[in-house]
């Protein structure tokens, strides 16, 4: 168990330090810098745009500096200072503006994930014990559904609709007099007055490749002379089914976790710019067309090194939960 | 009570004594579920209505009339009542009152059912080769007088035909999804092949590469490539560079899944049998093993292609995929993004919902080829 | 929807010691909020934080109540424009509602120099920041003596090298620039939002952060975690509007409202209170604003803010959600949201003004867009109206790059020529420029095929799109055969120094602005894409491209050098008329029509706010029209 | 001779299947099970023996049906036809397990992978017999004691993989043994062992048979694990049986050619000299769905004459308890010569 922790260990550094390098990759990829994008959105408002200043500023963040350089600065003064690099946009250390940020998305997205396997869980062995019924195509349906609109229409649809019918905007976590005070019940209730409209579009985006699985590994073990053992007890089957094929078919279902955030994080970004979600997604949409490169930099791997961890999780998870990776036995 | 219906010769038979071709046991367990074969056909459907845009659709996607922005839908009526009160068969479709309201700064349109404007079938056209090869001057549906309105779904804000746009942006939609999973399928059979074949250090170091594209949350990838992309480039272009980013990101999957099935075939003892014969590796891939995993491969990619027809609908929305005047389902839906469209001309969502039939049916069509071509799961 | 009569544009301020009178000694009033302040002593009364001559200002309506709330929205985190003209207005000097005159704002009276090049201003005695402290002449020669620091990132006039400037400190509320050069047009500059960077810094708070007063205030920097002292100061004492400014709580305002929850990067709505200190007052002396707060929701989504305000949640905002398209809904949803709706003219003359490189590197299409039948040929192709129809749903007419018919440069003729759609006029234009029609399309005299690309940007104005297909078809029906070429902002910018771009499409900047930006009547500056490489030249920039201007364009820039060192404003009128006859005699840029009146969303119960108003960046709406007047009615 | 305990009449099970005809997969079997007593039932793979065994618990997949026939268990209360009794009802639940049990052939696959041996088998007392989890747990160290797994207050604790394939099907017997049921199923309990292992499960399963007094029915194709264990035997073939009768009776006498050729396929310790070739069975099992009318066995039968594929043999008493259906029992021999 020690040695396959370690083993990860060092995996997730490497990656790491793979998704540092292409998060610096990608940031520099598109022509022009920060600056001629500044000049462009300045004109585009109608303002205008001092050369001067364009000179004071390139000066002031030394662009021009080798790639490599420029790569070299930023990792070690994150690794040795923690320091992310400035935002030129926020005219802010990069530290300031993503924590809190990227604590509602992780916030959001763990919500999410547990609000997927709620739905999932009994639609997956819903299916898988009435295969080809038509309750299995009815629920299969329902719980496709949310993977084949796309995400930022039914967030605006969710958004539009709740106006229409409610009377009230769901945009954002929180409503204006809640939005800095301490939490307490009301706020708690407001919350997910808000929240669950983001939610529910992250969750549904998921469930299906959830539900797949599930009943592609609930297929499976059905079929188990296990589940016959299981029955020749006298157990109920419903019992028979809960305790045993679909305990068993859970095992691989939490390492699917780890890949499904990646897909997580990026449909928050869109849900989060429709529903203005105070989450990491908006701002490195922001910054990657701003060309704010060291705070784009800072999300991308952010948001990589989450992903890295949720993976990490759901491995151990998965260690923890099925004893023959526990044990070492395979 | 158990679960799995086996047909009698499985439950009492392991060893199956006459062998069925394995394409035709598989379309036998693919027609059990029910829904993916309506799926499949739904799929063909769609994808014969991108192939024959120019016939079906009414009109040109880029006429634009003053006269009908946001007009709403007419729809097709078949009979009209004579003047003797009897009906008769006369397709048609009825013209508008409008009105502009300045303050509003709109046009309100009511339909007038005094004013029948008749629809042809066949109707002739401009002369266009259909599917890019057959001459043809008739289409589908049309009116008489061209400067008549016709709008089956509506119009756009322009008075541009929605059916029209939404018939020649399947053509593109589809077609990326396809092309995009034509070039990941390439990636993902000969990297994922070679890694499953030949395993060793190429197997860990393709798996690694996989495992840390599949790490890396696809939104700033996107973003980063197309942002990366060369501004000048003209629509083919974009759409060809739009087709790699997606298929850049695509592959690992396929891949992940040709590697697997290579693994498990290549200690089956026919590979075996075949390598102590002296077959070469090509020989031994191509003859032996590409046959045997077809039907996954063909599973795995069928379920690839609706997370590109997403994938091309969302890098729309952010701005960065196809842009007007590529007439795509994205683009399309990028119109239909705002309250105001939602609020007062819902039937430009219509390319929402052919994205959510599509990507349904696509994904149960898959499921069902997996189920069939793999019986016993994953 | 009537639009006021447009007087005159410049201040007539050479002599004037404009003073309107001190308020009333009696019956000064305070908002309630306030009382319990004075009432504990943790704020002087009100007698002593006013000013001794407050400015008196004239409500719209009538005198307002004290009380409320004004919720509104902002864009994403770094909207700070909007913040820039609700909170922010409040220069040396001030625009009057009209836009046609220079009043007293801080300064409440100023002298100019017979050459021109000194600017005497006095300040209000006793104004105070909104800490308490005086805000003095030290504080405007602070802002000048950082702002000139080479490594520091501002833009303003303070840093021109054409004309640098210089403070004189005379006493505490009396001071002088001093030009080297004569300048015309430093007031206007002072009333409009460039003039704000020079009052937006007390010399008190800030200079802790400057070494030159602070020896270790590069270590401070460090300290806190920036690598600069520059960095520091920036992130403390942001200038003028700048996005950072409206993070710091601590530094010091002038203005109606002052931070109380700072708009952080992560911060989900900022909020303004009442400045206690402010040196306002209406006539009955009551002492401004009327308004306790500002909320304003920091919001990634437009469709949210769409929504906020037709559910009767935004009080007053025109800017992201009052587009052409959300008018019929905002229209519709008056009395469910319990707000009207107000009209805005805008400061631009055009929807799309479609520019021709004249500076073309290629030889061949260099001559063509610079003839001028080519250009008369395209705009008598362009039917206008059918264009006005389609994208505008009939709101506006045909219209050249010309002053808008308000402003006082109008010309009828300027903005009217060559608009009717007719194709044998252009047919001739277009054998006059040399072009020849083989087929489907024009073609040079030699044969050699005539494509041309038009570069675009969709994501700025969305309408711009069908525009351009609607022109795309236009042109080619008339023998043009015309490419499409959506590209990226950036790229947009980048293109130009290569000059080897055939035209480009921006909007038509300068319709009342008309002296501060003649980007489309003259080769002003980078921004005159169809002139880009004379710009160069007339800006004394880039002289590896800059390129000697035709003889009419260097007229023009000979007279608008003479403009911006003249003292008197009728002869400035005269010298930018001259300039415009030049413009329309040559004709550089073709419009295509006048935008239509845009649109404001004011809750019903908020009073006082003036209709309709002027819109331009300049002249930042609606903080000329005194936000800190209004009022809610209360029912 | 002992009350029967459970009685098949005339059972058969049909499977069907969305797109074929229906297949009958076990025709008009008739068994008795007496307790102490073991019926070993004996057959090739395929020739529906688990699928009876199965249909004793109901057990079987759900395109399964018992058209006909019924299966008479004496419960507590009174006699049961377990045929007529929906498979997920409590009366069907509360037989399972506590009056009939169950042990299978993979004892590795049979057990659950992610539960230990003590959880599973403790599962199975608490439902039946209302103990506590912790009196359960200490039945079942004492019962896991009894099968001779050592060390078995630890061994509880342990998951199905940390244990060797004997210890597996120890507990798996341990776990069946848990209700000290009437009837034990064992379906070919000892096919998946070695050879030593096998026996040392043989004489656990005897022991415990004597211990518990318990009927048991008995799968297996293995004709030397029969000669071992069993009392009485059913021969089965392509779903139906062919003869039974008492073990001696039966392997010394076969009357049916199926079994007859499985006796012979069973190789006899002799010397070299003596050794005769083994006569393996010609062709292999057909299909259920080409099954002819008649006797299942005509296609490979050596003696196959005129009735047997169109007319199916009764069952024909060969000597007491000894019965066979066979044409060659009934018919004279000019017929087959005809």
């Amino acid at each position: 168990m020690l040695r396959f922790i370690l083993n990860r260990l060092i995996a997730m550094v490497l990656t790491l330090w793979a998704v540092s390098f292409v998060a610096f990759a990608i940031i520099q990829l598109p022509p022009g810098d920060y600056l001629t994008t500044y000049m462009a959105t300045l004109a585009a408002q109608g303002e205008r745009v001092d050369p001067r200043a364009i000179e004071a500023l390139r000066q002031q963040y030394g662009f021009g500096e080798p790639y490599v350089v420029q790569y070299w600065k930023w990792i070690t003064g994150i690794l040795t200072r923690g320091d992310f690099g400035q935002s030129f946009e926020w005219k802010a250390p990069v530290t300031t503006l993503i924590w809190g940020r990227l604590a509602n998305s992780i916030l959001l997205e763990g919500l999410a994930v547990v609000v997927m396997w709620l739905i999932a869980l009994p639609i997956g062995i819903f299916v898988a014990v009435k295969k080809y019924s038509l309750g299995d195509y009815l629920a299969t349906v329902a719980g496709f559904i949310g993977l084949a609109i796309p995400n930022f229409l039914m967030a605006l649809l969710l958004m539009y609709l709740s106006f229409v019918y409610f009377g009230t905007t769901i945009g954002g976590l929180f409503s204006p007099q809640y939005e800095s005070a301490h939490w307490s019940l009301p706020r708690l209730w407001d919350f997910l007055s808000h929240a669950w409209a983001p939610v529910l579009v992250l969750a549904t985006a998921g469930t299906a490749e959830l539900i797949r699985i599930l009943r592609a590994n609930l297929l499976d073990e059905l079929k188990k002379p296990y589940v016959t053992t299981a029955r020749a007890k006298g157990l109920p089957e419903w019992k028979v089914i809960l305790k045993y094929p679909v305990r068993v078919a859970l095992n691989p279902l939490v390492s699917t976790i780890g890949w499904l955030l990646p897909a997580l994080v990026s449909s928050s970004v869109i849900v989060s710019v429709v529903l203005n979600l105070p989450t990491a997604g908006p701002l490195l949409l922001r910054s990657l067309t701003s060309q704010d490169m060291y705070l784009a930099g800072a999300i991308i791997m952010l948001l990589g090194v989450l992903t890295v961890i949720g993976t990490l999780i759901s491995d151990l998870l998965l260690a923890w939960i099925d004893p023959r990776i526990r044990y070492g036995s395979k | 009570m158990a679960v799995e219906t086996l047909t009698p010769a499985e439950a009492m038979a392991p060893a199956k004594p006459q062998r069925e071709s394995q394409m035709r046991l598989m379309w036998r367990r693919f027609r059990q579920h029910q829904l993916a074969v309506i799926s499949l056909w739904i799929v063909v459907a769609f994808y014969l209505v991108a192939a024959f845009a120019e016939f079906l659709a009414p009109s040109d996607p880029g006429a634009y009339s003053a006269r009908y922005t946001y007009a709403p839908p007419q729809g097709i009526n078949f009979f009209v009542q004579g003047e003797d009160g009897g009906w008769s068969f006369q397709p048609h479709v009825n013209g508008y009152r409008s009105e502009v309201d300045q303050a509003a700064m709109r046009r309100t349109f009511v339909i007038d059912p005094e004013e029948i404007i008749p629809v042809q079938f066949f109707a002739p056209a401009e002369p266009y080769r259909l599917a890019g090869i057959i001459p043809m001057s008739v289409k589908l549906m049309g009116v008489e007088n061209a400067r008549d309105p016709f709008y089956v779904l509506g119009a756009d804000r322009l008075g541009r035909d929605l059916l029209s746009r939404l018939i020649h942006g399947t053509r593109i939609s589809l077609s990326i999804g396809l092309a995009g999973v034509g070039l990941s399928l390439f990636f993902g059979i000969v990297i994922g092949g070679f890694a499953g074949y030949y395993g060793g250090w190429f197997d860990s170091a393709v798996m690694r590469v996989i495992e840390f594209i599949r790490s890396l949350p696809t939104i700033p990838l996107w973003l980063g490539l197309a942002a990366a992309m060369p501004k000048d480039w003209n629509a083919v272009q974009t759409y060809f560079a739009i087709t790699i980013i997606l298929s850049l990101i695509g592959w690992t999957e396929l891949a992940r899944v040709v590697r697997g099935r290579f693994l498990s075939l290549r200690t089956e003892d026919f590979v075996t049998a075949a390598q102590l014969d002296g077959a070469s590796d090509w020989r031994i891939i191509t003859r032996h093993m590409v046959p045997s995993f077809t039907s996954h491969i063909i599973a795995a990619a069928t379920l690839a292609i609706p997370g590109m027809i997403l994938a091309e609908t969302a890098l729309s929305f952010l701005g960065l995929g196809l842009q007007a005047p590529i007439v795509s389902w994205g683009t399309l839906l990028q119109d239909a993004q705002n309250i105001r469209t939602l609020a007062t001309a819902p039937w430009l969502l219509a390319p929402g919902v052919c994205v959510v039939v599509v990507i349904l049916a696509l994904n149960f069509f898959g499921d069902g080829l997996r189920d069939a071509a793999d019986p016993h799961g994953r | 929807m009537r639009i006021g009569l447009f007087k005159g544009w410049v201040s007539t301020a050479a002599l004037a010691a404009v003073i309107i009178g001190a308020g009333p000694a009696l019956a000064q009033q305070q908002a309630p909020m306030l009382d319990d302040l004075v009432a504990s002593g943790d704020l002087p009364p009100l007698e002593e934080r006013l000013p001794s001559n407050p400015l008196v200002v004239e409500p719209v309506e009538s005198i307002g109540t004290y009380g409320g709330t004004w919720r509104s929205a902002l864009r994403g985190g770094l909207d700070n424009a909007w913040i820039a003209r609700t909170v922010a207005y409040d220069g040396l000097v001030r625009y009057n509602r009209e836009w046609d005159e220079i009043i007293p704002n801080l300064a409440e009276s100023w002298e100019i120099s017979e050459d021109s090049r000194t600017y005497t201003f006095k300040l209000r005695e006793g104004l105070k920041w909104n800490n308490g402290t005086p805000f003095t002449s030290e504080d405007i020669a602070f802002a000048v003596e950082l702002f000139s620091e080479p490594g520091y990132g501002v833009g303003s006039f303070i840093k021109s090298e054409q004309n640098p400037v210089s403070v004189e400190v005379i006493d505490d509320t009396t001071f002088s620039l001093v030009f080297e050069k004569p300048n015309g047009v430093i007031l206007d500059e002072l009333a409009g939002v460039g003039g704000l960077t020079l009052v937006s810094l007390s010399k008190d708070y800030c200079s802790q952060f400057y070494p030159k007063y602070n020896e270790s205030a590069a270590e401070e920097a460090q300290a806190a975690g920036f690598q600069t002292w520059e960095l520091w100061m920036e992130d403390r004492c942001g200038w003028a509007t700048e996005t950072i400014r409206w993070a710091n709580p601590e530094l010091p305002f002038m203005n109606a409202w002052m931070i109380e929850e700072p708009l952080t990067g992560t911060a989900t709505r900022a909020t303004f209170v009442r400045n206690p200190y402010y040196w306002k007052v209406d006539t009955e002396g009551n002492q401004l604003p009327y308004i306790d707060r500002l909320t304003m929701r920091v919001s990634d989504s437009v469709e949210e803010i769409t929504l906020m305000a037709l559910n009767g949640e935004i009080d007053f905002q025109d800017r992201h959600i009052a587009t052409v398209i959300n008018q019929p809904i905002f229209f519709d949803g008056q009395e469910q949201g319990d707000y009207r709706l107000g009209a805005n003219i805008p400061s631009s003359m055009n929807t799309l003004i479609l520019q021709f490189n004249l500076n073309h590197v290629d030889e061949k299409r260099r001559e063509l867009f610079a003839n001028k039948d080519f250009r008369i040929g395209v705009s008598h192709l362009l039917d206008r109206e059918e264009i006005i129809d389609v994208v505008f749903t009939g709101q506006g007419e045909p219209f050249q790059a010309a002053p808008r018919p308000e402003s006082p440069y109008y010309d009828e003729e300027m903005a009217k020529q060559y608009t009717e759609f007719d194709p044998d006029a252009a047919a001739a234009a277009f054998e006059a420029a040399g072009l020849v029609r083989n087929g489907e399309f024009y073609t040079f005299a030699d044969g050699t095929p005539l494509n041309i690309t038009i570069d675009m940007i969709s994501t700025f104005r969305t309408e711009w799109v069908d525009m351009m297909e609607l022109l795309q078809l236009q042109l080619g029906a008339g023998g043009l055969d015309i490419e499409l070429n959506n590209i990226d902002r950036t790229l947009y910018y980048e293109k130009r120094p290569a000059g080897d771009f055939d035209a480009q499409i921006w909007q038509g900047d300068g319709g009342l602005d008309v002296v501060q930006e003649p980007r489309y009547y003259m080769p002003s500056g980078d921004e005159s894409v169809w002139a880009y490489r004379w710009a160069q030249w007339y800006q004394g920039a880039r002289p590896e491209i800059a390129e000697e201007p035709a003889d009419w364009a260097r007229e023009q820039m000979e007279l608008m050098r003479t403009l911006q060192s003249e003292g008197d404003a009728a002869k400035r009128d005269e010298l930018m008329k001259q300039i415009l006859a030049i413009a329309k005699e040559n004709f550089p840029v073709i419009g295509v029509s006048l935008p239509g009146n845009g649109y404001y969303i004011a809750k019903n119960n908020l009073r006082n706010v003036a209709e309709p108003m002027l819109h331009a960046y300049l002249f930042p709406t609606p903080g000329p029209y005194d936000p800190f007047q209004w009022y809610f009615a209360q029912e | 001779m002992n009350q029967p305990l459970l009685s098949i009449k005339d059972m058969s099970i049909t499977f069907s299947s969305p797109d074929e005809a229906d297949i009958e997969a076990v025709r008009q079997v008739d068994l008795v099970l007496t307790p102490g007593k073991t019926l070993a039932l004996v057959g090739e793979s395929g020739c529906g023996k688990s699928v009876t065994a199965r249909a004793v618990l109901r057990l079987l997949d759900k395109n399964a049906r018992i058209p006909k026939g019924e299966i008479l268990y004496d419960a507590e209360g009174g006699r049961v036809d377990i045929a007529r009794l929906h498979p997920d009802s409590t009366a069907m639940r509360a037989i399972r397990g506590n009056q009939i049990s169950m042990i299978f052939q993979e004892p590795m696959s049979s057990l659950s992978p992610v539960h230990t041996i003590g959880d599973q088998i403790d599962e199975i007392i608490i439902l039946h017999q209302r103990l506590s989890p912790k009196k359960a747990r200490e039945r079942t160290i004492s019962l896991l004691d009894q099968v001779g797994i050592p060390g078995a207050r630890d061994r509880s604790n342990a998951y199905p993989f940390e244990l060797s394939g004997g210890l597996r099907q120890r507990a798996m017997i341990a776990m069946a043994l848990a209700c000290t049921p009437k009837l034990l199923i064992a379906d070919e309990p000892t096919t998946a062992l070695d050879v030593t292992t096998q026996a040392q499960i043989l004489d656990l399963l005897r022991q415990l048979q004597a211990d518990f007094g318990m009927a048991m029915l008995f799968i297996t194709h293995d004709l030397g694990v029969v000669a071992e264990i069993a009392d009485d035997i059913a021969v089965m073939y392509l779903g139906d049986v062919v003869e039974q009768g008492d073990v001696f009776e039966v392997f010394r006498a076969p009357k049916h050619p199926y079994t007859q050729a499985l006796m012979n396929s069973v190789p006899r310790l002799q010397r070299k000299a003596e050794r005769t070739r083994l006569t393996p069975i010609k062709g292999t099992v057909p299909s259920p769905k080409d099954r002819p009318v008649g006797c299942a066995f005509t296609s490979r039968c050596p003696h196959a004459f005129a009735p047997c594929p169109g007319q199916r043999p009764e069952r024909t008493p060969v000597s007491p308890g000894h019965v066979a259906r066979c044409h060659l029992l009934t018919h004279v021999r000019e017929e087959a010569l005809a």
